[in-house]
């Protein structure tokens, strides 16, 4: 107990001071997973609508993969991308080892199946006649899909919240291909493995005070638009 | 000749291997109100979305005006329709949003977006209710916040999929005739679906029965209800009296055919010993006390066996051998007292008996 | 050798170590021997080397074995501990790819460490707080250098992560002989300097303070002591690894 | 890429061999986060389903915090239970820290706001008169939630998807509460960090062919279940 | 004398702060069917999710038979009720699971629950679609599934809101005189709304006419056909002459009313002086060439202005004076020339003058 009323303690110092070193690291944090979620969602909201709107041959077996792909091990992308990236790898020409490229990269992954799975399944969920009636009333194809993506944003922000805060709290990934590199590939996550593994726990805890603090915000924004308007619910009809 | 509004040749819609839809050809032409009736799953909607270009025909084309509609032009012909959809999804925004969905989609200009609101606004009655949202709506005003939108749109051709389901029997009937003096002002080309015969007669001019996916009739309104092209029409229309018969004689231009229980002139070409069938609508059945001289030819006597209220007009059952059914007033019911029992006479003009060969 | 004992009072016995012991394989073959002969059961928490003994300090572990010199008398000045014990050692070496860019082969080590970052070629740090990462600290105060630019990286991994990070890089390293042995088929570094004194890298047992810590399983403690400094455990060490590296990964202090 | 397909070698061999040490690892992964799914699904459905139905006052302010609990990082999950879990700690006397019973206790934290999120998001965006329909015909409140829950199945089996596959590839909670004790609280995703560590990819590739087998076995199936009779989607709307 | 089926007192409904619904009392007794009548967003939805036990009331008290409806016993009593709704929401599996999940929830057993799918199936014309899914139907087979999943219920009390809608003509007719025969038959209690005029006079005895989530007529149909409550229900039922007048003379039980244009002879109790309202129906207007002696005492010569044709029925406006609006047959239209611009006599006896004082 102590040591945690300790943690909050140097966590305020910590983050009145405005450590320089600190701000780096939480900058580029955000930049590396800010910019992971960002590309998971320009793939993954199209490829989610896709899938949820179109049939095809073999449509079950790909969705099959993006749902089991939510339960892609971050180690393993990880593990994968490294020896993808690694000089003997078949990659290693690229020399992105070891760079925040290759963070956002693993990050990619892993947020990309949880976005597009959710968006496929908000929007499988909707009344498919809203398309219908979207283009009845002389939207264009384009128009008719935003439409879409707004009836179903409960779900699509809920799969950006849940892609931005995995990748912002994933640890495996970034540390494999990362390599917690100070002043270069260190970011949040690997920050506390390592104050924790020097035992500096009052340090580790500041730094998840800051992590939470991050993604507690960007969440907190999107869960905004997310309810935005959604009080369709609850007539009385369960009192 | 100028070209019709919209054409269609052979076009066919399957969903899941059944044919839902086979029309050989189907034209329409600027400004005139035109009706689709037909049966519960004829393939009514399915024609609508096709002519509203959301769903891509089995096989077959469509022409608007001079040009087939094909992937390029299909987004431009479609703003030039608006369809009201039988069962309506409401965007989860506000009626307002609701109602302006199309013209925003379009890009109209701000300030004529709102003029339009206020037009539509005041015709369908929604002043105070546009910035609920639609699941606080009741049935009838969800309906006419569906009306809203399409019609905003003032689009050339209006596809209306059963508009006035859900309203009130008063705001239907004002809302008919506004529509009405509507179209004929603006020469909006209207095409509707409705399952009541009052809508149709009251709204459009032309009528195009299907049945099964085909077009089985397409006509004036008045010469479909006369004269329907068969049984299952017939029935739709509403012709409660239907009689099957053989030619006896000729009688120049008329005709006399035996039914059971009786004979009636009737006004059909064949030769003695043809079968018909005879369709006589209730409100051309005259019903008096006595025989009167008149035009009509076939009378008969009968006894009433069932009075069904419809309000305060009465479908009356008579039993002269065979059953004739005939439709009177709720005066008339009382002036004659014509109540289950009584014996009265039916008069039925030989020319508003529909004959039909088999 | 001591015989099959009565079961203990308490048999859970949490062992908090550093990663090498455990990432040499060396606790794998120990620890079931243990457990058999003085029927507990060990939990061994491998962490960094701070971490280890942050969980001496609260009380979280029973019993260390660690390899952080300067912490360890510390550990013991602040009162934490009980006995402390040598165990056996290893020794450090310095790794550099094989075309050796700074030519420090054959220098000094502490001369090869200024001579690497003043040619500016990449030096790995393990920055962890870890016994290596004191031991190279230790080494650059010896020639007065506070290491830092652009090419010392602070890898702040385990000794595993870092030595594939300094492979890749094509950096130098300070690595324990023992984690370089056993990951040394995918890795291109070579030994560069090796065998003087600074390298020594000895491994200490550590009890706790009786009267400081009442949950901790003492006699458990002692029982671990007992075991890790028998001549037969000892033996043990001395030829573990030998199979597989053609030398031992260790080698025992106790006997 | 000598090293990926000696690793694919590898893992036939361990696989095939059925090394009972594997398949011990292999048996606890699946308990620990398997019920640790269990748990969350029976806590964040009833959860979930509640936040969408109800209106109260800080109704939103609660869903954000489920919904920022998708970014909670594991690695400070780890550590907070284990500041609690320790001897030091204020459920120190539990003795639970290095136990697959801390394991569950910490997956269930991750797992549960990705399932009550993803709950929340699928019911509400259904039509709220599903459950006037339901009742209507004679439904209790009881089978009128049922209803609704499999109406909402594709994104409910979607969150219990996530939720899996979040916990049984996730690393920093385990190793923190846990300990990767041999034969322990040794399950997969320690064991491959440890195998990587000791530089033997091989098997750290067996054991992530492993992990990913079993996630993608379970979320094959729930796969199956949720598309079960999803053929909503498409009309011809869009081609 | 027994409890009825369903008794109401001072139920409130109130939403977002606005009263929906507030109705003082309201009772229904077994067997006899009853319309609820009223133009759009009056309550009745409303009202009918409130008897099903849907809802909470804001306020008022629901017994069934003797007792009150509570928390405890609400499940029980819904279960007594079917309700059908206005706008169906289908569960996502087939037609089949659809139309018997009301009985799986009462678990039934299942031979019981093939023997009622049968039975609907047959009456609703839906053996063909039983493994389609719901959103494969048409409009109408749509309605016709919502309307089988609360027939097979066979609960004491049926609410139906508006159950026909979507339907086609020929269906809607067969159905409501098969349902007439079954709730005759079985006594089955049933409520419901509709917005069509024949359908309430078809299917019902009682009608219950709302305004703004008041009950402001309660009676026969027949009473409420010819007696409205006030201007709205006159509307609503399909009044179209309304004339507002003053008495001026009595005659006896009679008084003769002086309107804009002309005067009536109307059976109305008031003082000279009094003004009154007066509404006609046009199915109560006689149309003739000339004066015929009868009962009729109001004559009045006039010009048609406009003829509307509602099918083969005719709703013509004579300028008399004032507007008068009368129905004619298609026959009694050709046989007496009834074009714009024809000059003929409208008949309207005393007693079928609604009059009502101000
Ligand atoms: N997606 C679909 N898959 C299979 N059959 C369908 C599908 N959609 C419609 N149908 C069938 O197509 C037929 C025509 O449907 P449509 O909706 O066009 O009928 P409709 O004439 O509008 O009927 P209603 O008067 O009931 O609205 C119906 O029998 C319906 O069951
Ligand atoms: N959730 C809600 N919030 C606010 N107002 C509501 C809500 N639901 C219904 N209303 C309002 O309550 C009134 C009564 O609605 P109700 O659905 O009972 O009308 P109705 O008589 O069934 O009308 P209709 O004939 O159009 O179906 C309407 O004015 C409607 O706008
Ligand atoms: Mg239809
Ligand atoms: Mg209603």
């Amino acid at each position: 107990m102590d040591l945690i009323i300790k943690g909050f303690k140097e966590a305020a110092k910590i983050l009145l001071s405005l450590d320089s070193q600190v701000v780096e690291i939480t900058k580029l944090t955000l930049k590396i997973s800010g910019s992971a979620t960002l590309v998971a969602l320009l793939i993954g909201i199209p490829l989610g609508l896709f899938l949820a709107l179109y049939r095809f041959p073999g449509r079950r077996l790909v969705a099959s993969l993006i749902n089991t792909g939510m339960g892609l091990p971050p180690v393993v992308v990880g593990l994968f991308l490294a020896l993808l990236f690694w000089r003997s790898g078949p990659l290693g020409f690229l020399e992105i080892m070891y760079t925040p490229f290759a963070m956002v990269a693993a990050q990619v992954v892993i947020a990309l199946p949880l976005v597009t799975g959710f968006t496929m399944a908000a929007v499988g969920a909707l009344d498919p006649d809203i398309i219908l009636q979207a283009r009845a009333l002389g939207a264009s194809k384009a128009q008719a899909l935003l439409v879409v993506l707004r009836e179903a944003r409960l779900g699509t922000l809920a799969a950006a919240m849940a892609g931005f805060g995995g990748i912002i709290s994933e640890i495996g990934a970034v540390l494999m291909v990362g390599g917690n590199i100070k002043n270069q590939t260190r970011v949040l996550t690997t920050a506390i493995v390592l104050e924790t593994r020097m035992g500096r726990f009052e340090a580790a805890i500041a730094l998840s005070i800051i992590l939470m603090t991050l993604s507690f915000t960007v969440n907190y924004l999107l869960t905004t638009i997310q309810q935005r308007g959604s009080n369709n619910w609850p007539r009385r009809y369960l009192r | 000749m100028a070209a019709p509004l919209l054409k269609v040749e052979n076009l066919k819609q399957i969903y899941s291997g059944s044919t839902i839809l086979d029309i050989d050809s189907f034209e329409l032409n600027s400004g005139e109100p035109t009706v689709i009736f037909g049966p519960n799953g004829s393939g009514k909607s399915t024609l609508l979305r096709l002519l509203a270009l959301l769903e891509r025909p089995s096989a077959g084309k469509i022409f608007y005006g001079e040009s087939e509609v094909g992937p390029k032009n299909s987004l431009f012909f479609s703003r030039e329709v608006a369809l009201l959809l039988q069962r309506p999804i409401f965007f989860s925004s506000s009626v307002r949003e609701n109602i302006i969905f199309g013209l925003k989609a379009r890009k109209v200009e701000k300030s004529r977006i709102e003029e339009g609101l206020k037009e539509v606004a005041l015709l369908f009655k929604l002043e105070s209710l546009l910035s609920k949202r639609p699941h606080e709506l009741s049935g009838g005003q969800a309906q006419r916040v569906n009306l809203a939108r399409a019609f905003i749109l003032k689009p050339k051709l209006l596809l209306l999929d059963e508009p006035f389901s859900a309203l009130d029997a008063a705001i239907r009937e004002e809302l008919i005739s506004s529509l009405k003096r509507a179209i004929t002002k603006t020469s909006q080309t209207t095409l509707f679906v409705t399952h009541h015969r009052e809508e149709a007669a009251l709204l459009a001019k032309r009528m195009v029965v299907m049945l099964d996916g085909k077009i089985v009739q397409d006509g004036g309104v008045d010469e479909v209800f006369t004269k329907p092209a068969g049984l299952e029409v017939a029935k739709l229309i509403g012709i409660e009296t239907i009689l099957h018969g053989r030619i006896e004689e000729r009688l120049g231009e008329l005709a006399k055919v035996i039914v059971d229980g009786g004979s009636f002139i009737v006004d059909v070409s064949g030769a003695p010993g043809n079968e018909v069938t005879l369709f006589i609508r209730p409100e051309d059945v005259f019903i008096a006390k006595e025989r009167v001289s008149s035009s009509i030819r076939n009378w008969f006597e009968g006894e009433i066996v069932e009075v069904n209220s419809l309000g305060r007009l009465f479908l009356l059952t008579l039993n002269s051998g065979f059953h004739l059914k005939a439709m009177v007033t709720g005066l008339a019911r009382e002036e004659l007292g014509l109540d289950v029992g009584a014996k009265v006479w039916a008069g039925v003009k030989s020319s508003s008996i529909h004959a039909v060969k088999e | 050798a001591p015989a099959q004992k009565a079961k203990p009072a308490n048999e859970n016995l949490i062992l908090s170590t550093t990663t090498s012991t455990q990432d040499s394989g060396l606790l794998d073959g120990l620890i079931p021997i243990f457990e058999e002969e003085y029927g507990y059961k060990v939990k061994v928490v491998a962490v960094g080397s701070g971490e280890a003994i942050q969980m001496g300090k609260d009380g979280n572990a029973d019993v260390l074995l660690v390899h952080s010199p300067a912490d360890e008398e510390t550990f013991m000045n602040e009162g934490f501990a009980g006995e402390r014990l040598a165990v056996m050692h290893n020794d450090y070496v310095l790794l550099g790819p094989e075309n050796d860019p700074a030519h420090v082969k054959g220098m000094k080590v502490a001369e090869a460490f200024k001579a690497a970052l003043d040619k500016g070629a990449v030096f790995v740090s393990r920055a962890d707080n870890s016994g290596t990462h004191k031991k190279e600290l230790k080494i650059w105060a010896e020639v007065g250098v506070t290491p830092s630019g652009a090419n010392y990286l602070e890898s702040g991994q385990g000794m595993g992560d870092s030595l594939t990070l300094a492979s890749e890089k094509g950096a130098y390293i300070l690595a324990d002989r023992g984690t370089y042995l056993s990951m040394k088929g995918s890795l291109s570094l070579v030994i560069l300097t090796e065998g003087e004194n600074i390298l020594f890298n000895p491994y200490h047992v550590m009890t706790l303070n009786k009267a400081k810590f009442d949950k901790v399983n003492h006699e458990g403690a002692a029982d671990f002591v007992k075991f890790i400094t028998d001549p037969k455990t000892q033996d043990f060490i001395s030829k573990f690894g030998t199979g597989e590296f053609g030398q031992p990964l260790f080698y025992p202090d106790a006997a």
